[in-house]
């Protein structure tokens, strides 16, 4: 039985993972970097230890490291997170060799997922559906006769292609020649290889996951799906469970396929088979995160289960807890991702020190974060700050839900896309649950549209600031600072003898 | 009082105060309020009976953040001692110094010294939190220096580079 | 349809209820008394009005007042959490006579539960088991028969009675004479009134509760139960849900006889009908609370249903949303009430400026508080700061949960009950959940002991008051300040114009 | 220097300090920290591969009260300027003064002028939080002067009643 955990990560995952350990009254040994001394993960572990620089290839990917460190502190077992060494199978191999239990998958499994040609080559073999095309050099006779097999419209895409180019899509099959040709010119021009492949062209896409539970007997469940829809370039901003659009069919179909995947590679631990999902719910693999992953509370939210629980119980070699029929769907889950940057301003990421965080609370709201106040996000690792998940018995309640907590979600000192997240929310395909990957793109100016009331904000605005300034600057001991920079109201009012630190004016 | 919003000019006065209840003019109205103030910046301010919340962050320069209903507004108050900095700086002058919007690290310098550059030319890449950011010239001109190299790491407002 | 709601409360609850309407799109008005002008609720709600001093009967007691803020802003309903007004039948009248929609059971029904020989006269003509006794002139000739009736242990009260005093328990009937006669003349010599009545006595009490909601049609259903035996002075402490006690069976029957109770009295508005359990199951009636209570979040918690937002849906005159058939448990919530107490010098209240909280996150755990940093917690109302509730599958896992949030909790600034509870949690009979009323006296003396470490934590606390006054005592502009009481490092961490506010030493 | 530990003295010391690796000797044993504090009264040590977290609180008279995982300490430190009290005062010396141990208001007197009292009569009923506290006599004594009346509000550390 695991007695204590090393977390080789960071941040609110790490955080995550150590309060299941907590919860299991099993020790917890943090890692970190120079620059995260000062991270929430560090203090809250059982014990600690700095492992290198910033650089992540020198601390959080180190893997010899974090090998040393595991085994100075006597950890049983490590516990990845998602990211850096999460689907590293040398690292997994590496902590098998020195008798320390990795939680995940074995590297076996990683490695045959883990690479896109052969994972895609392995879910054909067990019978999972994959966006129909070929991977080979596609040749001039073949053209219409794959074409018409695939059925349009298709897409006939660069192998050494990338960013759009070599990349043409074929509406009409009078369009294929041309398409063929010109795609091939340019994936020359570009890359110096003009091999292309046809592939099926989806539109509307979903992206719609499956989540898994494996364990080392063999025993595969899924735990129904997510809505991951709304990305920004690929990264996913807002999740939910269960999606909006398949129906119940659809639904269990896919997580049938999704345990029969994960069956046919023999695959143990928490995994998610993501599915590109089209406007007639046709369903195609994509891809295999053989870790946990950023979104996997909106599932443990709609079901009950600790995942983190889940996968250290595997880990131990038991067998499953629940049985396929034990695993109920019940209300809505919605999770946001809290991401310092700038959303008014293309994004543009926004490190430093947060001044003041006041959080949601009450029925229906679950935080998982890292940061407080004082905290100096560093400019060195991602821009999540943590993320904000609702639950509710409906999906419309789970909403209004949501609308209220990115409310009273409260951060400053630095920006962040919470104003951004309450517009999504507030989109009418959002609304509606009727959105595709398409979203973010084709609401991208209502996303950047201020809302009302504009002028009755500024002046509040401008009064609260004018309060502020009064409240300093009638100061009696004025005089004495030499500093203008610390006059902050209170620090005066505690040099005032008060002992509030809320002043009524 | 002077005061600029998002780079609006405004004018705000007390007009008077008794007991708990301020008049305050802003923009041309009277309010009457009920403010109180904690020590992290929470503000909370009564209205006409309205309930209203500002967060209220103050850099070191004096200058405000104020959030209030998810939206940020970049406030500079002007007493005697300071005067109204020309607001419109960024478009008339020429800035011969280009500085980095946020701390991150060199990853490419687009230029060279004596480069002429048009506006909008990328300057350099940084990177910070794992993404990638093209800083382009906000300017026509020849440059001058150029102040950091490639795997540098700059904090937020430093020179980059200056033109001729 | 309600589009304003007054809510004539304060603190925790006042927000609680505004958190319902926020998500429902209902504005909130607020009222608070002078000296909670920076409560949390204030803020939160969309509009405020300061109705009078921090004397409840000038403000939250003040029924007129109420009335007359709800029609300056016009409220279409006054919602009056618990405590206070919330079972006042003339306030509930006075709303209904200016149109106002008071959020409750009507005035009939709040008299008719409010005193306690009615409510027991109702509750035997609803055939719901009551205490068994008689509350009339007990005679010397009817002693024997009556004792025999009821069975025994019995005890023989004084009507007049109160503070233990005119009260005898008799366990076997050769005690009889004596105790009726002892009773008797102590009754006299303490209230001059020598009436006394017999009563059974309950044995290892349970208090357990069966929460219901009633429409204005008729309907009426249960919503399982809470266990509430953990309380000292019969303030409850800590609540659970569903109660470890009962089995299925005597859960089952509690709650069709408290549907029963509340259809024979016609009952509209979310209530609670609170029993005594024996230690054979066998229960009888207590009370009933014509309001919400306290605890109801852990029946939030295992149904997923949101108590506020169902008493407005009845409120506005609907049909109550479920039916008997679709309301089930899920897993186990467990609820402890965090108080500005000093649970260590006689529970003694601890009002005062809060310095620091940092609040319990991720998986499984909610808080309802209106308490921030900086707040001062007032001297003129109760010590409770706040709620913090825990879900999971599995009642094991929720004290894990429970156990895990309450390390986390940290207040700083006042003293507060944390430790206490995380003691109460801690001890065998809760663990094993088989706790009656008597659980906090029985372990009064385990639960006042120190725990282990504490040589060790001594060490680091010393090093963190002395490294905080290192920090202080170096600063190279110490000469300026006049003021020692605002040497908190980060005043000077400002002052060098550092910018940071951590500071690695 | 001195300390005082819940009413028990200790010494501690700081006995090096390298970059972010402190020596501290305290209470006679030596410890190799890494300490981080915040502005609102966090605090981290990493201690030996140990990572333990405290909470500081400074009262205004330079007391600190660190709590650390549920356990509240009362700390007094004591600097070339300020003195070790006598930490035996309450058990040897008699206090003339009763105060306030918290804010309340006054419901009853239980004394008049001239009273005599034992150690442990009842002197004031106090309300505080919607709970009646009895304050009780923690010495023998005449009561010489009686500070406040039924109805009043009183301050925490106020002084209440005082003896002959």
């Amino acid at each position: 039985m695991i007695q204590k955990i090393l977390i080789a990560n960071r941040g609110e995952i790490a955080l995550r993972i150590m309060r299941s350990c907590k919860e299991m009254g099993i020790r917890t040994v943090a890692v970190y970097s120079d620059v995260d001394r000062t991270s929430r993960h560090v203090a809250y572990a059982d014990e600690a230890i700095c492992i290198g620089s910033a650089l992540a290839s020198e601390s959080y990917l180190n893997i010899e490291k974090i090998i040393n460190a595991s085994k100075q502190f006597n950890a049983d077992a490590i516990h990845p997170g998602y990211g850096f060494l999460s689907e590293n199978a040398h690292f997994a191999r590496r902590c098998k060799e020195e008798g320390i239990l990795f939680i995940g998958p074995d590297a076996e499994c990683i490695e045959s997922m883990g690479d896109k040609i052969s994972a895609r080559q392995n879910m054909i073999k067990a019978g999972v559906p994959v966006v129909p095309g070929t991977a080979e050099d596609l040749q001039p006779k073949d053209l219409i006769r794959l074409c018409r097999k695939i059925g349009l419209p298709v897409i006939i895409k660069a192998t050494a292609g990338g960013g759009g180019k070599g990349m043409r899509l074929v509406r009409d099959e009078k369009e294929l020649q041309e398409a063929y040709y010109s795609a091939k010119s340019e994936a020359k021009a570009s890359f110096g290889n003009d091999i292309v492949y046809i592939e099926k062209y989806i539109e509307s896409p979903h992206h719609i996951e499956i989540q898994l539970l494996g364990d080392t007997h063999g025993n595969v469940i899924h735990l129904f799906d997510r809505e991951c829809s709304v990305q920004r370039r690929h990264q996913k901003i807002v999740e939910e469970s269960p999606s909006p659009f398949i129906d119940e069919k659809t639904r269990l179909k896919m997580g049938q396929i999704a345990v029969k995947a994960a069956k046919a590679i023999g695959y143990a631990g928490a995994g998610t088979i993501e599915f590109l999902v089209d406007d007639k719910m046709n369903y195609y693999f994509l891809e295999m995160n053989a870790r946990l992953q950023v979104e996997h509370p909106v599932t443990e939210e709609v079901l009950g289960v600790d995942l983190v629980k889940e996968q250290i119980h595997i880990a131990n070699g038991k067998k499953l807890r629940f049985t396929q029929r034990e695993i109920l769907q019940r209300g809505h889950a919605i999770e946001c991702r809290i991401c310092a940057e700038d959303a008014q301003n293309n994004f543009t990421p926004s490190p430093g020190i947060i001044c003041h965080i006041q959080s949601p609370q009450g029925i229906g709201v679950r935080i998982d974060s890292h940061i407080y106040d004082g905290y100096e996000v560093p400019v060195h690792y991602d821009p999540m700050l943590g993320k904000l998940i609702v639950w509710a018995t409906t999906r419309e309640y789970a909403l209004e839900r949501m609308r209220r907590v990115l409310y009273e979600y409260k951060i400053t000192g630095i920006k962040t896309n919470i104003d951004y997240l309450r517009k999504i929310i507030d989109t009418r395909d959002f609304v509606k649950g009727n959105y595709t990957t398409h979203f973010i793109e084709e609401n991208s100016k209502k996303l950047q549209q201020d809302g009302k009331q504009i002028e009755e904000l500024e002046d509040i605005a401008v009064i609260a600031a004018y309060i502020d300034y009064l409240v300093n600057n009638n100061n009696p001991i004025e005089g004495e600072h030499q500093n203008q920079a610390d006059n902050r109201p209170i620090s005066r009012w505690r040099s005032f003898g008060k002992q509030k630190s809320i002043l009524r004016f | 009082m002077k005061i600029l919003v998002d780079n609006k000019l405004r004018e705000v006065e007390l007009l008077s105060k008794e007991d708990n209840n301020l008049q305050v003019a802003a923009n041309g109205k009277t309010y009457d309020i009920d403010v109180v103030m904690s020590e992290n910046g929470f503000c909370s301010i009564i209205c006409d009976g309205r309930s209203y919340n500002a967060e209220s962050v103050k850099h070191a320069n004096g200058n405000y953040t104020i959030t209030t209903n998810f939206r940020n507004f970049d406030i500079e108050l002007f007493n005697t001692h300071r005067n109204i900095r020309k607001s419109s700086d960024s478009d008339n002058v020429l800035q011969s110094n280009m500085t980095s919007p946020m701390p991150g690290k060199i990853i490419k310098v687009c230029v060279e010294l004596g480069s002429q550059v048009k506006k909008g030319d990328a300057l350099f890449v940084v990177e910070a939190m794992k993404m990638q950011n093209t800083y382009m010239a906000t300017r026509d001109g020849e440059i001058a220096e150029i102040l950091v190299k490639e795997g540098d790491a700059v904090a937020k407002d430093q020179a980059l580079l200056s033109f001729k």
